[in-house]
């Protein structure tokens, strides 16, 4: 019989996120798999509603993508008990690992480490005052990709963070932190912006041209997701590099539970989808026509 | 006895009632003692929050602060349990003294200073999120035996739904809510104040006390949704339960009571977190919706209970008061 | 008389400032153990922020309170009800959403084991409210239940709490002979058990039949204390007016019917009014009477379309109109003074001013604001025709005493220039000076062609004004009087003489 | 009319001094606060942004105001917001000119003004839960437009009512002041105003003294609902895209906030729209101090809390009395005691 899992979805906060429930419904329709999807409305009570929703259900399986690592620990073993395996996308959980089959995750310290690292050669020991639009406060993207950011750029004395302030991951907050950093500092004395998302990157660089300077040359722009939009401001350099986060974690996962079901295959518990940074080099408008019809 | 006042509360069982057995026969395995068990586990702390907000609403306030306290509630905890070797319980009984306390001053603050509760509470609310942020950003996991022991003690019913310990917490709440609300004076009082505060002043209710009491309670309640919430999930996080408030709000109305304060049910409110959950529960049963249709049937829901209910309500009392109340806004 | 017995309460100096007005300036007032002493005064003279005073619902500017000999100073209600004076305020101050029951013992409900034991209240209610002639369920709340019978279970309440001191504040108002009668001897009960009452009203004839002495305010200044055996009406009434009243008992014009103005054809209500004919012509005034609840009020609404009708038609000068909400009716050139005036009456925060113009300025519509020079004429104008007493026009009306509001919406239909004027309850509240004043001015609009019609529970004013009374009982018209039939002794037997049928 | 003007004066005294105060708070993070340049065609400076960035929530408030003098309140203008944002960039990116698109927003705004005035004025639900419906449903309604996406146009007509510039003042800037204006004159040179407190303060007594307060009610939905697809265009145009995930988001608790710091009572009546508008530029003001402070982003709230908290204290009935009797005292040292007693408002207590 056809395969029917449960999909509980964190929300639909960003049009990263957008895309990745798009392309997480092909994946399941191109394998004939019956999903069910759950909207959790960026709460976790709501995903761990939904995930016991599933097990009274009995689906054959679950994908999950937690809103926050912990927290998961008895849900997932009552699902454990159910004998419903449960795949993680996109980031990982604080729970005993025989709790779920495998985790198909970015390692988001290892994305702000990218982004540090492209921005350390980039300046090749020049100085430079580098503004930082944060994510949401105190959620788990933000807090790692802080981190990785800061690693990247700790061997590197001509770095230097100057603001640091919340953009929310939104791209009227993005520029409207941007505009007040340009004030406080002075655009001149800025001469890089690190977004912890494209869309806060998107933002501050209308920002940036609004206030007579000119992004990609004056301020270099890194941020992370590579979603279509910051490609097409590469296409103009008025963003330097991005690094890709991708959509699609649950071909990989499906993959992983097909084999598992067909011959017992156990998947490793950590697949690590690929951080990959772009920059000017990439034919940036192919990959903005390619991506734009994603669902982001 | 039956009265015309207790016509809200039949509505609401009766909606809940149908409701699920129309559920039911959709999905059969709707019926199972897996989803009763999980309706009162996984609403446990918003039925808490929403026991002390009936208190709130029915006094003509409302407690815009409750979805914050209980995230500080949690951060504390998992913060104190990880930084110091304080024993739960006295952990328990030091956040729940200090939201209590915060709810009482909030109490002290709409009385005293004679501003409007929407406002007051919704600067608690920032304060309290603020707060959580400030003693950790990050999600602090709680790891400690005796929240082992407490999550442990659950009963396992055929067909395998859990009943935890959580929902007894939460039905004892509705209880001792029931009693407080219906059979002592501090409950009278409460519902005097919703029917007109300086009425009830010149009929000597005592505003300043039962005013803090009131939002001493829902911000107590809160504090013990917070403790909950931590059981549930073995952690601290400050970004946990945003909006919870208006999830509260929803469920108190669909319960029957009227946010002009004055009338309600503490057993409504118990039904309306039932309905609220069962409405979630058919959805993800269901499992076809995309993220914004969620939204759009969740509000549509919300629509038909609300419109149901005014219903009902008006087909009975039409005839014997007309128009006259002019229900206010 | 109780002379020689010691004060059971005694109040000297007492002073309250407000913005503009100086409501009670060094006023004393002495009560002893068993009597019943009235307190007299205008609209407006202070009667009522004297009780509040001294029961704690104001703050007081100066002065000092003794209850038996000693110091008090309430600073709340609960205070002086836990010192053993009950009081009701002159606007009836209960909460409708509790029952009756609840009302009742709000703040002292029996317990059983530390519960509030329902049964226990239910059945004291019942028995306490027997004693003032009401049979009503005390599990439904008071909102189900009209201004009269609240206003019953307020005094009620008020004399449970009562341990030393009981304050009325008109408590009268709205209520009938029936009930006054019981209520007069609830209070002479409580006089034997040497209680000291404290009575307001407007009702002299009642000052004379119930108290021992009488206070009378002008100002807020006391201006004497009378022994009552020793004092007559117009002592008392020059006391409160400062002046003597003209008598107005004038021959009246007769009434000369105009055309029909106003046709009502089986016009009802199920469940509220059962359907009626009416007409009424221009020039008259058609009197409303009946016992309490007989559908005076329900009546009113219903042609005023406060309560829609869902029978029967309406023709207006022979045109038949829809009245099926007060907008229309005042864009027929209708007016309705609505009797209660707290909740359907007054706009409280908007300033005596807007208050005036509201019903006109509606008919207006929103776009033609009255020009200020307009309001200000009239709203002057109506002040000094009907006498309102107020610091200033932009005063927020609630804060005018309850009679000057009385007069306020008077005005304010009477500033629309109606056709069709109707009036529940109009003098409910108000001093002798305006009553008499109120009774002269529904003759002369009378005879300028308007058509009234007046419900009231004062039998001789309705006998003063009307070309017609129609009676009422259980919402049916049982009766009609015309012309010289018109007597307060042929009204009361026209009622009863449908009750005894019925008994019958 | 020189009455007039100083009635409205002495009424937004309070807004305006704490205003003051808090702009006053920015330039002592930020000595560079009040500097205003003309740089790139446009006026250019803190001071500029704090009046261009509080335009979403100085329109929504306009509205708002009305709607809270009728003792409602509306939940649903965030959402609204994004609503009318996503209609207006899902029209330029299927090809009609800035126009319809501005046409088709405002179009949708009122039509949300409309469910809401229906269900409260007819159907007689109460407004914080009439409004919540749309409030829910209202962002799932704009994913639907948008997918979940962010919409994003180049049409620079539209562009130009967010992020462009009428001699060089940012046009949110002029829009939420001519709307603003435009508003109150209609409400003050009309009955309306008056006839809007009136059902605000007794909806019963406004009915029987003829006053339509059904239509009145619906109108002023439709006006909050026009206010808030005013400000999602705004919003959208600003970032060139229609974000119908965090358009708006939150939005309505800023707006009811300022209302409130404009000392409109929530239970109704009185109102001062002008003061509204200053409690929105105190609330952006506020927002301002917190983002030139530099401080980490975990303090946003506890500092927004505090400051507001404070205002609010400030500004509240008991305080204002109490300020008031001391006044009072002062000056009459020399008066005599009589007249000195007599400057005491009373402390409202009864009825
Ligand atoms: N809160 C207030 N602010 C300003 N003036 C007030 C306030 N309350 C009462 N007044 C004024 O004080 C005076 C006394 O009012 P009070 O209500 O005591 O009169 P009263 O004797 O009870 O009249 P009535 O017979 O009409 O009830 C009135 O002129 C009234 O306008
Ligand atoms: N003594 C009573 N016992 C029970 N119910 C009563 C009593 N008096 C009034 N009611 C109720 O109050 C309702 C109000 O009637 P309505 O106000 O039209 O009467 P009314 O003739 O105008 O009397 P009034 O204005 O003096 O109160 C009636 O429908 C009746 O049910
Ligand atoms: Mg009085
Ligand atoms: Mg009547």
């Amino acid at each position: 019989a056809d395969l029917t899992i449960g999909f509980s979805q964190i929300g639909s906060e960003s049009g990263w996120r957008a895309a990745e429930t798009t392309v997480t419904k092909q994946e399941a329709e191109k394998r004939g798999i019956d999903l069910k999807f759950a909207d959790a409305q960026q709460k976790q009570e709501n995903q761990i509603k939904a995930l016991r929703s599933f097990i009274a259900q009995g689906v054959d399986a679950i994908l999950l993508a937690p809103v926050v690592a912990t927290g998961w620990d008895e849900v997932l073993e009552e699902a454990k008990e159910a004998e419903i395996p449960v795949m993680l996308l996109d980031r990982t959980v604080d729970a005993p690992e025989d709790l779920y089959m495998t985790a198909v995750t970015s390692d988001l310290v290892h994305e702000g480490k990218v982004a540090g690292d492209w921005l350390q050669d980039e300046m090749a020991g020049a100085d430079c005052s580098i503004v930082e639009l944060q994510g949401t406060t105190g959620s788990s993207p933000a807090i790692d990709r802080k981190k990785g950011f800061e690693e990247g750029i700790s061997d590197a004395s001509n770095l230097k963070i100057i603001r640091s302030q919340t953009g929310d991951f939104t791209r009227s907050q993005g520029k409207v932190v941007m505009e007040s950093f340009l004030k406080a500092e002075g655009g001149a004395n800025i001469c890089a912006l690190y977004a912890h998302n494209d869309d806060m990157a998107v933002g501050a660089i209308q920002a940036i041209k609004e206030a007579g300077l000119k992004p990609g040359e004056d301020i270099k722009i890194v941020s992370i997701d590579s979603v279509p939009d910051i490609h097409l401001a590469m296409a103009s350099g008025e963003a330097n590099a991005t690094i890709e986060l991708t959509p699609n974690m649950a071909g990989p996962a499906l993959d992983a539970l097909e084999a598992y079901l067909a011959d017992g295959t156990v998947p490793p518990k950590w697949i690590q989808t690929e951080s990959k940074l772009y920059t000017l080099k990439d034919d940036n408008q192919a990959i903005y026509e390619l991506k734009k019809d994603l669902g982001y | 006895m039956i009265r015309s006042t207790h016509l809200p509360l039949l509505v609401t069982v009766l909606t809940f009632l149908v409701a699920f057995a129309l559920c039911g026969s959709q999905y059969p395995s709707m019926l199972t003692t897996r989803v009763v068990a999980n309706l009162l586990t996984d609403n446990a702390f918003l039925g808490i929050v929403a026991v002390g907000m009936t208190f709130v609403i029915i006094s003509g306030g409302i407690d815009l602060s409750v979805g914050s306290v209980i995230a500080f509630t949690g951060v504390f905890l998992a913060v104190v349990l990880r930084d110091t070797s304080l024993h739960p319980l006295a952990a328990f009984a030091l956040v729940l003294s200090l939201t209590v306390a915060f709810g009482a001053a909030m109490g002290a603050i709409i009385h005293y200073l004679d501003m409007p509760a929407f406002i007051v509470t919704l600067a608690g609310m920032f304060l309290a999120r603020g707060l959580a942020y400030v003693l950790s950003t990050d999600s602090v996991p709680i790891t400690h035996e005796f929240y082992d022991f407490l999550q442990s003690l659950y009963w396992k019913a055929p067909g395998g739904g859990r009943f935890r310990l959580t929902g007894v917490i939460m039905l004892l709440t509705f209880l001792i809510g029931m009693i407080m609300a219906h059979r002592t004076r501090f409950g009278q009082n409460v519902y005097a104040l919703g029917g007109g505060a300086q009425t009830a002043k010149l009929m000597g209710v005592p505003l300043a006390q039962t005013t803090i009491r009131i939002y001493a309670l829902s911000g107590g309640l809160a504090g013990l949704a917070g403790i909950v919430f931590s059981l549930y999930t073995s952690a601290g996080y400050s970004l946990a339960t945003v909006g919870v408030e208006l999830d509260a709000i929803a469920a108190v109305v669909i319960g029957g009571t009227l946010l002009t304060g004055g009338t309600g049910f503490v057993a409504g409110t118990f039904f309306g977190i039932l309905i609220m959950g069962l409405i979630q529960t058919y959805i993800v049963f269901d499992g076809t919706l995309s993220s914004w249709w969620t939204k759009i049937v969740i509000g549509g829901l919300l629509f038909a209970f609300i419109l149901l209910q005014k219903g009902l309500t008006w087909a009975t009392t039409a005839r014997r008061k007309p128009l006259t109340d002019f229900a206010a806004p | 008389m109780t002379e020689g017995t010691r004060p059971v309460l005694s109040c000297t100096g007492i002073s309250k400032f407000f913005p503009g007005a100086i409501a009670l300036d060094e006023v004393d007032l002495t009560l002893y153990s068993g009597e019943v002493h009235a307190l007299l005064g205008e609209n407006g003279a202070g009667k009522s922020t004297l009780i509040k005073c001294i029961t704690g619902a104001y703050r007081r500017d100066a002065g000092t309170i003794h209850l038996q000999g000693q110091a008090v100073s309430p600073t709340s209600t609960k205070e002086s009800q836990a010192l053993g004076i009950g009081t009701v305020y002159q606007e009836v101050n209960l909460l409708p959403n509790l029952t009756v029951a609840e009302n009742l013992f709000l703040g002292r409900q029996p317990t059983r084991f530390g519960l509030v034991s329902y049964s226990r209240m239910q059945t004291e209610t019942a028995r306490i409210l027997k004693d003032y002639g009401l049979a009503i369920n005390p599990a439904e709340p008071l909102s189900s239940y009209s201004v009269a019978v609240q206003q019953v279970v307020a005094i009620a309440r008020a004399v449970e709490l009562s341990g030393k001191v009981l304050i009325l504040d008109e408590p009268t108002a709205s209520l009938d002979r029936e009930e006054v009668e019981l209520l007069f001897s609830v209070i002479n009960k409580l006089k034997a058990r040497g209680l000291a009452i404290v009575f307001i009203t407007h009702f002299l004839d009642q000052v004379f039949e119930i108290s021992d002495r009488a206070t009378v305010l002008r100002n807020g200044r006391v201006v004497g204390t009378r022994e009552l055996a020793q004092a007559s009406q117009t002592d008392i009434i020059h006391l409160m007016l400062g002046r003597q009243l003209e008598s107005r008992i004038q021959e009246r014009a007769p009434a000369k019917s105009g055309k029909p103005l106003l046709e009502l054809n089986n016009f009802g209500r199920k469940g509220t009014v059962d359907p009626f004919n009416l007409t009424i012509h221009e020039g008259e005034v058609v009197g409303l009477a009946g016992l309490l609840g007989s559908g005076r009020t329900e009546t009113a609404n219903l042609i005023f379309g406060v309560v829609p009708a869902d029978q029967g038609e309406a023709k207006l000068r022979g045109k038949t109109i829809s009245l099926a909400n007060p907008r229309q009716a005042v864009g027929h050139r209708f007016g309705l003074c609505p009797e209660d005036r707290k909740t359907e009456g007054i706009v409280g925060d908007l300033s005596v001013r807007e208050n005036i113009i509201l019903a006109l300025q509606a008919r207006q519509g929103w776009f033609r604001p009255l020009a200020r020079a307009k309001v200000n004429e009239l709203a002057e104008a109506y002040v000094k025709t009907l006498d309102i007493r107020l610091a200033s026009l932009d005063m927020p009306i609630r804060f005018l005493s309850g009679g000057n509001q009385q007069k306020a919406l008077l005005a304010r239909w009477l500033a629309t220039n109606p056709d069709f004027l109707i009036l529940d309850e109009p003098t409910r509240g108000i001093d002798v000076g305006a009553h008499a004043e109120i009774i002269a001015l529904i003759e002369r609009l009378r005879e300028k062609g308007m058509a009234l019609l007046v419900a009231s529970s004062e039998l001789e004013e309705l006998v003063a004004y009307s070309t017609r009374v129609i009676v009422l009982k259980d919402r049916r018209q049982v009766d009609e009087l015309t012309g010289g039939q018109i007597s307060t002794g042929n009204i009361v037997k026209a009622i009863a003489a449908e009750t005894n049928r019925e008994v019958a | 009319m020189v009455h007039g003007f100083q009635a409205t004066l002495r009424r937004i005294a309070p807004q305006l001094i704490i205003l003051a105060v808090v702009l006053l708070l920015n330039f002592l993070v930020f000595p560079d606060f009040f500097k205003i340049e003309f740089q790139n065609d446009r006026l250019f400076g803190n001071l500029v942004d704090v009046f261009n960035r509080g335009a979403p929530t100085a329109l929504l408030c306009i509205g708002m105001t009305l709607v809270i003098a009728t003792k409602g309140i509306d939940l649903s203008v965030g959402a609204v917001m994004a609503i009318a944002g996503a209609t207006a960039a899902d029209l330029v990116v299927s090809g009609y000119g800035w126009g319809t698109a501005l046409i088709g927003a405002i179009s949708v705004g009122l039509m949300c003004g409309l469910w809401n005035g229906v269900l409260v004025a007819f159907l007689r639900i109460q407004p914080i839960v009439a409004t919540l419906v749309l409030m829910v449903a209202g962002r799932g309604i704009a994913q639907l437009i948008t997918e979940g996406t962010i919409l994003t146009f180049l049409n620079e007509g539209l562009i130009h009512l967010g992020a462009g510039t009428v001699l060089g003042i940012p046009t949110p800037i002029l829009i939420w002041i001519g709307l603003g204006a435009i508003v109150t004159l209609g409400v003050r040179r009309t009955a309306l105003g008056m006839l809007v407190e009136a059902i605000g303060i007794n909806e019963a007594s406004s009915r029987v003294a003829g006053i339509n307060s059904r239509v009145l009610l619906v109108s002023v939905y439709l006006v909050s609902g026009f206010c808030a697809a005013i400000a999602g265009v705004i919003v959208a145009a600003d970032i060139k895209g229609a974000d119908a995930n965090n358009a708006g988001l939150w939005l309505e608790l800023d707006a009811i906030l300022a209302v409130v710091i404009g000392g409109n009572s929530l239970l109704g009546g009185r109102f001062s729209i002008t003061a509204s508008l200053i409690g929105a530029l105190i609330i952006q003001s506020v927002n301002s101090v917190i983002l030139l402070s530099g401080l980490p982003p975990e303090f946003n709230l506890v500092i927004k809390a505090l400051i507001i908290i404070a205002i609010l204290v400030i500004q509240s009935p008991t305080v204002k009395h109490a300020l008031y009797i001391l006044r009072a005292s002062a000056e009459s040292e020399a008066l005599e005691p009589a007249r000195a007693a007599q400057l005491t408002p009373p402390k409202e207590t009864a009825q």
